[in-house]
Formats: structure tokens, C-alpha cells, sequence
């Protein structure tokens, strides 16, 4: 550095023969780090990549407009802490990108800063699965992280946040999602036997013996999707064919409170997509992503409306056009803002919605070209 | 046909509770698929059916099909990007790339025969996708992982040593037994 | 102007010839920058001409101007995504990025003054770009690796630890000398 | 295993129920792993990427049907032997892609087979540019590899295959792009000062004392593109304003040996792009990329032409239309066949050349979305 000093300082000195005739000197720019993202309610959306880096554009909840982003390893997930100022994300690192030795880690995100404050590593068996609600989930008193895996043996890493590392690696055979119950270190999970397990961890890392359900849906003539949506104690589940499924995971056993279809009388149309549910707590209103023509393997089209159900009254309420989502995040408020991502266009579209006008939802604002692979979507208010 | 295959997957998963820190990632599906074809067709379990040999080396495609379009009957739950574009066939990966040793099932109506045949979706591993490739998203008998062998949002490198994706193949592993 | 940037580049360069292989990573652009801008204001060697206070904050900008788009003045020789489009501004990087150490720099004549302004175009670094920023490709001036000062291809991070490209700044770091 | 295969030999054993009544068993398909790729010349389409994997297309010259790909690291630079067999790549991997420890690799690719045989580490300097021909190159007895370092200080790294490591760093300061020698470990490179620099490299990694040039060009009034082609002895500049110029560097010493304009006459017109000229040797004749309007910042503009100049008479034989190409490739044989890739939309268009019609260019065949950072050609034939 003292070499380079010396010989700009020289250099200039040679230069300086312009006279100096200035009222105001011209002041140079500085170039600065913003400290952190504009105010307000953020809405995230994961796109994954398979080949580089996963990224997560950190929109403004409000109109859309970018406030930054977060950059992650292959295959991205993410999930927000309950007072949503943390964002977690599990992603994969081989030496070589595509080959070599691979890592899984977990990152602990400052949302405010969208900077890095931790880097856990956790078990390579992490699941490189597109982007999903309840493959990477948070304890309900947050200390807990637990990351989807698969060798395909399907098994869950459980990271202590208090200790900073894995302390877990949770069988789950034949079961699949991450569904964490409302407290302590436990979650619940889908069988392909059409129960429900539930699964719960001590602070040493000891496993509890998994506790499973009774039968409570049919894989093969009314399979359930593997999002659901916390409504209060219950969790909320659809089928492939419309019926909605009210699970309570308040005790161990899981037990199916109620089912109904939604779908009856509306013929061929059934829910689809990734991120196809969205609950709104204020109202006791799920939103939900409909498209027609459904048949076999049509269960991840792109909606063509989406649906508000009553849940309370059990009925439709409304049905909004849309353009192609596959998923959907809804605010938990009165007055619901609704976002749904097209994942071909890489578009979010935001929507409010009309309490007085049966839930009818009503496009305000866009956002383009957030991705290829874009089916994540999550709101911090 | 989706009893057998959980009843499959089930054995398979259940190393999990026995070994799962140690052995999963060895625990292969393609041997799994192997061995059910090889034991399917010596056995005669299921796939021991006649087929009209006439239609010689493409006893599986009918005139005018192409097997680059992803409507081919084949790729009925195959998502991903075709390794038939990626310097591949449909059942071979192409140069310098890895087979998995796992795959996902799924099961497709020949309408030549109008036989339901069970493809194995391969991916081929260890390199990126191929840039011009074509890309397939059909998702017929799809299931969520808690019916893992049938599940296509996944990477089905997971038990190789190298992870990235490059492509898929489709092969006819044997006859769904109707 | 060329010949005052291949002097003080030709200066830089030469430290290669003594420790290329220890100390040249730790060579920065951005002292540079910020030290020709320091000691051009404070020797009133070039920059230290009048302009127009009275168009306040925005002296360099005109009216209906927009610097979100490729066309504006300042980004003559910008070759990459705007930061002001990724969460930061025109002159700051979006949080959890990092400063590039080091940087190119145009000339750019602005039309509401009718002066040459030296930009000094910072790469913000550690992160990939984001998704839908814009992306501006504009090469007035600009040249290939031998006059590196001016070289728009090259990834600016390039002194950083962190080397990922994020967004690209324009800074206001002087006034030509005609 | 064990566990596993007798758990389905049960599972099987159990579900052994249907009869046997074919005639010809059902025979399963194998998968298998392709060892080579189809045969005949190659065209390599290099797509840089700088957040994860760059992605060279392996397309067949004759139809530009697709043969494979090559994966390797960020902003990878890349170049082929002397027989074409193997590919040499340079790229870089940071620990967490984007951020972290980065490590620069030289990948040592067989063509047939399109797999790594070595992976040989080289410095971290290595400098993140626009695929460049002239950023990776190998010596004429392909002993050596030199890559180009920028810190941004130039320098070079030089990697010797023999001994399969990186010997030395040579300096290059204030020089740019890498010119090999017709033989030996030498290579020239442009200089800011508007010389040409020889540099070159004993076997024990020492490196002879640089040997300058006389100014060549002027760096502000007529500067030099980074690219040049190879034509017998000799090696061909063009500058931003359509000057050829003619250098030699078979002496340590390089000298202009000639130098004319092209574009007189042609009001408006200059080259531009990336790999802007490709030569045909059968022919002596070059192709360059042209763009109309030409002005100040224009000098990497997409093509509206190919200009065919016969070097011998030193004139234009012909224009020929193209759409859009940033970067050019040509065969060496009597009958050339050019490639020109176009940036933006990641396509390439293979023309037929007819050196009884004035080198004009039919295009014959169009290979599309090989990426959005395309710029890169090369052809091994």
C-alpha cells in the first residue's frame, strides 16, 4: 500500500497544474451500505436454483417494490421466526456446485439488515426439494428449526438455535412435512399410510417415541397436499379433490376434527399448485388456488381463480379471477392483502381484499421477473 | 398398483428407524428398481405380459410419437428436463454425467397397447442442466414424499455423490398389474 | 483525460511488477478513488470547478430525468445491475452487501450543466443480483483489460473477500478536465 | 442392505399372486450411462454465469444438435487444445457461491467423453471477466496454460500440465490478454501505453525479462479490441474504428507489420461485439461483426453484418446480413462454415459460406436458449 501512496501522490503531484478558480469546490460522492431495508411489512419470494445460488427477493409488502435480497445455496427453503424479524433458510453447497462433497446449512438471517448472522451446518441428507412451505419449519417457541431429509429415507434434522448446531436427526419412515405442533420441540407428519405421526425432541436430543394417528385420508382416492395452514389449534389440509381436512394436533395423537368438500357442485374444478392455501385468521377465511379441467396429475396447475372459503358457514364465498398462481400468502388482518406467485412469469401479484364484497379479491399491484423456479412465497407484517 | 409400491417404499423407509444416521444414503433405488424389475419378470409377479413383438425396436412408441415432445406417454409423471435433449436417450444419460441410484415411479398408459407400463424416472447426476434441453412437468399419479417413490418435486441424485441435477430418463421397468 | 487514468493506472500496475504475488489483492480501487477524489477537491487540481447550488439536492440530475433507467447521464459506462433497483441507491449498495474496493470510472457528460463528470462505478459484492433489478450496458470510453481503470467487463469485487457481483453504484468523483 | 433386501424379498415373496400366462416375457429396460459423444466436429457455446454454474454447450458444428455440456464454475473462461480433444476451462468457486473463500480451478476436460481428468487449482487472482478468447489460453506445444489474473493488478498464471500445477505468476502490469507464442512457454499481451509485451517462462517457473514493443496503436485515438486471431505468423488486431492491424510476434520483440483500414467508405460502420473476428485460414480471409452508427460506446454493439475481407487485396468482398451476433467462429477449410452467436437471445446461427460468391454467409440451421451470458464460441473440428 505505502508503495502505491507514494506513487499516486508523485503521479499527482505532476498533474496538479490546473488553476484553482472555484466560488464552490465540487464535493465528490461517497459511496456508502445502506444499514438496513426500508420500513414496513416485507413479503419474500424464494426462487430456487438448482445450479447456483437460490435467491430471495425481499419485497415491500405494500406496493411491491424491492427492498433487497437474501442469496443462498442450491435448493433454498426458508421460513420466518414468529415475530418475523429472523428468516431462516436450509440450502446446499457442493465443493464443485454440481459435484463434490456436499454441505446443507442453515442460515440465520437478520431480516432489518439482510445480513448474515449465523451459518449452522446441518446434516447433507437436507431434502433438495422445490421450494416448500413445510420442509424447513420453526418451533413454536423458536428454538427449534427443523429441516426435511431424504436419503430417500425420509428423516428430520433438529437444529437447537439456544446451542447453535443439530443436536438431531429424527426417523420419520414413510412420513413427509413438517407441521410443528403449538409448543415445545414437536411436529407432526404426513404418512403414506394416511396417517398422521406426531414426533417430539428433549433438549438432548432423545427423541420421544413417535405417537401415530388413526387413519385420517386416503392416498390414493383423496390425497392430501403437503401444505397446510395453522388455523388457531387446528391445522388445516386440503385433498387433491377439494375436501378440507381440520386435523387437531393439540395432544400428541392427531385426531381429524372435521372434513368437507368444497368442491361439490362446482364440477371440474379441484385446488393445485405448491403453495396453494392461505388463512386468514381475522376472518376465519382460507383462501385457496382452483383451476378447472382438473383430472390426474393436474394437481399442480396453475390456478385460474382463487377461492375464499367460509370455514366457519363451510361454503364458498367468492371466487377471484387470477393469472396462473401456484402459490399464495394472505395478511392475517381484517382486512387481508393477498399475494399470489406465477411461477412460469416469475410474477407476484398483490391483491386486497373486500370483507364487505364476500372476500373478492382485486389486483393492485405486480412484480416481474423474480424468478425461474419461484413457488415460495412468505409474508412478515 | 399404488398398494405394492407402498408396501415397497414402506420396507424401504423402515431402514430409516433402524439406520437412519448411517446407511440411508447408501440404500439405493435404483437397486430397489432393479431388483423388482429382475424379480417382477423372473418371478412372474406382474410384468410377465405379452407384447406384440411386430412392433420390433419400437415396440413402445407409435408412428408420428415423438419421444422429445413432453406429451410422449411416457413422461406421463416426469418433471424435469429431458435427457433425450441433453445428449442422453430416454433411457441412457448422457456423456460424463452419473446415473442415480434412485428413481420415482410412475405409471403410464401405452396407447399402442393400451397397456399401463411403470417408468422409472432416472436423473442423470454431477452436472448442470443442459441449457437448450426440454423441460417436461407432468405429474400424473404424483404423490407428495409420504409416497416417496412416487414424488417428482424432489432431486433424485440424493444418494449419489454428486448431487446436481442434469436430467431425467424414462424407462419401462415392467407392467402395472390392473 | 485518458492520460491522467493510464498515469495513475499505470502506477497501480506498477506495484505488480514488485509484489504481485503478496500484496496486489490488497491493492484498492476504492483508496484510489477515494484518494484522487480527496486530494483533486483538496489541491484544487481538477474537480474544483463551480456549479449551480441552486439546483439543491438534485445539482446533478434534471428535471423529469429518471436513474432508474439505462438512459440516464450518469451511466455512460455502466455495464451491470443498478443498485438503486436492488435495494440500495445510486450511490449506496443495498444492505448486506458489501463495497467493492475497488472500481472503474467513465467520463459522462451531463446535460443539465454541460460539464464531464468522472463516475466512479462501484460493483456491491458478497450477494447474487437481484431478481428483477435492471440491468444497464453502456460502454462510452470504455476500453479492454490494458486500460483496466476503464474495463467494464470484469467483475469489480474482484479486491473484495467476498466476490459475489451484487449491483453496480455510480458515484460523482470529479469534474473532467477539458 | 442387507436389511433392505430381504424386507422387499418378503414384501415381493407376499405379493406373488398373479399367474403367468406370456408368451414373451416382459423384458425391463436398463438404464445405462452414454461413454461418448456422438461423432464429428463440435461447437462450443460458453454461457457465463456468475452466481453459479457457467454452462458450455456441446453442440454438433454440422446441425448444432445438442451432444452434451460441460459444467464448471463461475465466470468460466475456456480453451481447447491444439487436436481439440480436450478442453481446458478456468473458473471460479467461492465457499457459499457468491461469498466466502474463493478458489480458482483449471478443469482438464476429454471432448469425447465430455468428462473432468484433472482439476489442477490455480491462483485466486484469477480475473472474473466476460468469457474472452483471449483470457485462457495454451501454449503451441500445449504444454502451458496461461490464465489471466487481474487484482485488479494484471497478471498471469502459468500452469504446467506436464507437471500439473501452476509454476508462476508473471507479472503484466499495465497489459492485458494473452497472445501465446508460435512456440514455446511465451506469450505476448496489449499494453495501456499502446505497446505490445513478450513474456515468457523458463521450466523451473522463472520468467525471462518481459520485452516491450514500439507503440502499436494509440490507446484513445484508435484502441485495439482484446481479441485476436491467428493468422500464420502472424496475429490480427482490429481497433474500434475498423483498423486492421498486422503484428508479428515471432521475435521476442513484436512489430506491427502492416495495418490498413476496412471500414473507408463505409460511413457509419465499425466492428463490434466480443469475439468479434474469426479468421479463415484455407482462404486467408476474415470475418468480421459490424454494426451501423457507429459511435463513441458502441464498440460492443450486436452485429447487423459480417464483413468477409480478403487480407491479400485488403478490401471488403461482402456483407452479409446477420441478426444480431456479439461473438464469431469460423472453420479453417476451403469451404468455410460460421458460426455467429447472438448475446441476448442465447442463439447461435451456423452459415454455409461460398467462397465462389464473395464469402457471402446462408444461414443453415439455428440453435436458441444456450443462455443469457453467451458470448464464448470455439469450434473443434
Amino acid at each position: 500500500m505505502r508503495v502505491l501512496s507514494l506513487t499516486l501522490s508523485a503521479t499527482l503531484g505532476m498533474l496538479a497544474v490546473a488553476p484553482a478558480f472555484a466560488e464552490e469546490p465540487f464535493v465528490p460522492e461517497r459511496l456508502t451500505v445502506e444499514e438496513k431495508i426500508k420500513p414496513g411489512p416485507n413479503l419474500f419470494v424464494l426462487d430456487s436454483n438448482w445450479a447456483g445460488s437460490s435467491n430471495i427477493s425481499v419485497l415491500s409488502a405494500d406496493d411491491l417494490s424491492t427492498k433487497g435480497n437474501l442469496s443462498v445455496g442450491l435448493v433454498g427453503q426458508m421460513v420466518l421466526s414468529s415475530d418475523q424479524k429472523t428468516a431462516y433458510t436450509a440450502s446446499a453447497y457442493a465443493k464443485r456446485i454440481v459435484y463434490g462433497e456436499t454441505e446443507a446449512v442453515l442460515h440465520e438471517f437478520d431480516v432489518d439488515t439482510l445480513s448474515i448472522k449465523r451459518e449452522i451446518v446441518v446434516s447433507p441428507k437436507f431434502a433438495q426439494v422445490a421450494p416448500s412451505f413445510n420442509s424447513l419449519q420453526i418451533s413454536a417457541d423458536d428454538r427449534y428449526v427443523f429441516v426435511q431429509n431424504a436419503t430417500p429415507a425420509a428423516s428430520v434434522s433438529v437444529v437447537d438455535l439456544k446451542a447453535g448446531k443439530q443436536i438431531a436427526e429424527v426417523p420419520t419412515p414413510g412420513c413427509w412435512g413438517l407441521y410443528p405442533a403449538l409448543e415445545g420441540a414437536r411436529f407432526s407428519s404426513l404418512c403414506g399410510d394416511g396417517t398422521i405421526t406426531s414426533y417430539s425432541v428433549n433438549e438432548d436430543g432423545s427423541a420421544a417415541k413417535p405417537v401415530k394417528s388413526k387413519k385420517i385420508f386416503d392416498v390414493d382416492s383423496d390425497p392430501l397436499f403437503l401444505q397446510a395452514q395453522r388455523a388457531g389449534k387446528e391445522l388445516l389440509f386440503t385433498s387433491y379433490h377439494g375436501n378440507l381436512y381440520r386435523v387437531s394436533d393439540k395432544a400428541a395423537e392427531v385426531k381429524l376434527v372435521d372434513k368437507f368438500s368444497y368442491t361439490e357442485g362446482a364440477e371440474g374444478w379441484a385446488p393445485g399448485g405448491f403453495q396453494l392455501m392461505a388463512y386468514n385468521k381475522a376472518n376465519n377465511v382460507l383462501f385457496v388456488a382452483m383451476h378447472p379441467d382438473a383430472e390426474d396429475g393436474s394437481h399442480k396447475n396453475p390456478a385460474e381463480e382463487v377461492w375464499a372459503l367460509d370455514l366457519k358457514a363451510k361454503k364458498v364465498l367468492y371466487r377471484s379471477p387470477v393469472e396462473g398462481p401456484v402459490s399464495l400468502f394472505v395478511s392475517s388482518g381484517k382486512a387481508p392483502v393477498l399475494f399470489a406467485l406465477n411461477d412460469e412469469e416469475g410474477e407476484v401479484v398483490r391483491y386486497e381484499v373486500d370483507p364487505e364484497a364476500k372476500f373478492a379479491a382485486k389486483p393492485t399491484d405486480k412484480a416481474e421477473s423474480l424468478g425461474d423456479f419461484a413457488v415460495l412465497l412468505q409474508l412478515g407484517e | 398398483m399404488f398398494d405394492i409400491f407402498s408396501k415397497l417404499l414402506n420396507a424401504l423407509d423402515k431402514t430409516a428407524e433402524t439406520g437412519a444416521r448411517q446407511s440411508a444414503r447408501r440404500i439405493g433405488r435404483r437397486s430397489f428398481i432393479a431388483k423388482t424389475g429382475v424379480v417382477l419378470a423372473g418371478t412372474a409377479l406382474m410384468p410377465v405380459l405379452p407384447f406384440d413383438r411386430s412392433l420390433g425396436g419400437s415396440a413402445f412408441a407409435g408412428e408420428g410419437e415423438n419421444d422429445t415432445d413432453c406429451d410422449y406417454w411416457r413422461y406421463c409423471a416426469l418433471d424435469g428436463n429431458l435427457c433425450n435433449t441433453s445428449g442422453g436417450s430416454t433411457t441412457s444419460c448422457p456423456p460424463g454425467s452419473e446415473a442415480s441410484k434412485v428413481a420415482w415411479v410412475g405409471t403410464c398408459s401405452n396407447p399402442n397397447d393400451g397397456k399401463d407400463y411403470l417408468v422409472s424416472y432416472n436423473d442423470c447426476c454431477g452436472k448442470a442442466t443442459v441449457a437448450n434441453s426440454t423441460f417436461c412437468f407432468r405429474s400424473e399419479g404424483e404423490r407428495p414424499g409420504y409416497r416417496m417413490g412416487l414424488h417428482n418435486d424432489i432431486n433424485w441424485c440424493m444418494a449419489n455423490k454428486n448431487l446436481g441435477y442434469h436430467c431425467t430418463v424414462a424407462m419401462l421397468v415392467g407392467l402395472a398389474d390392473e
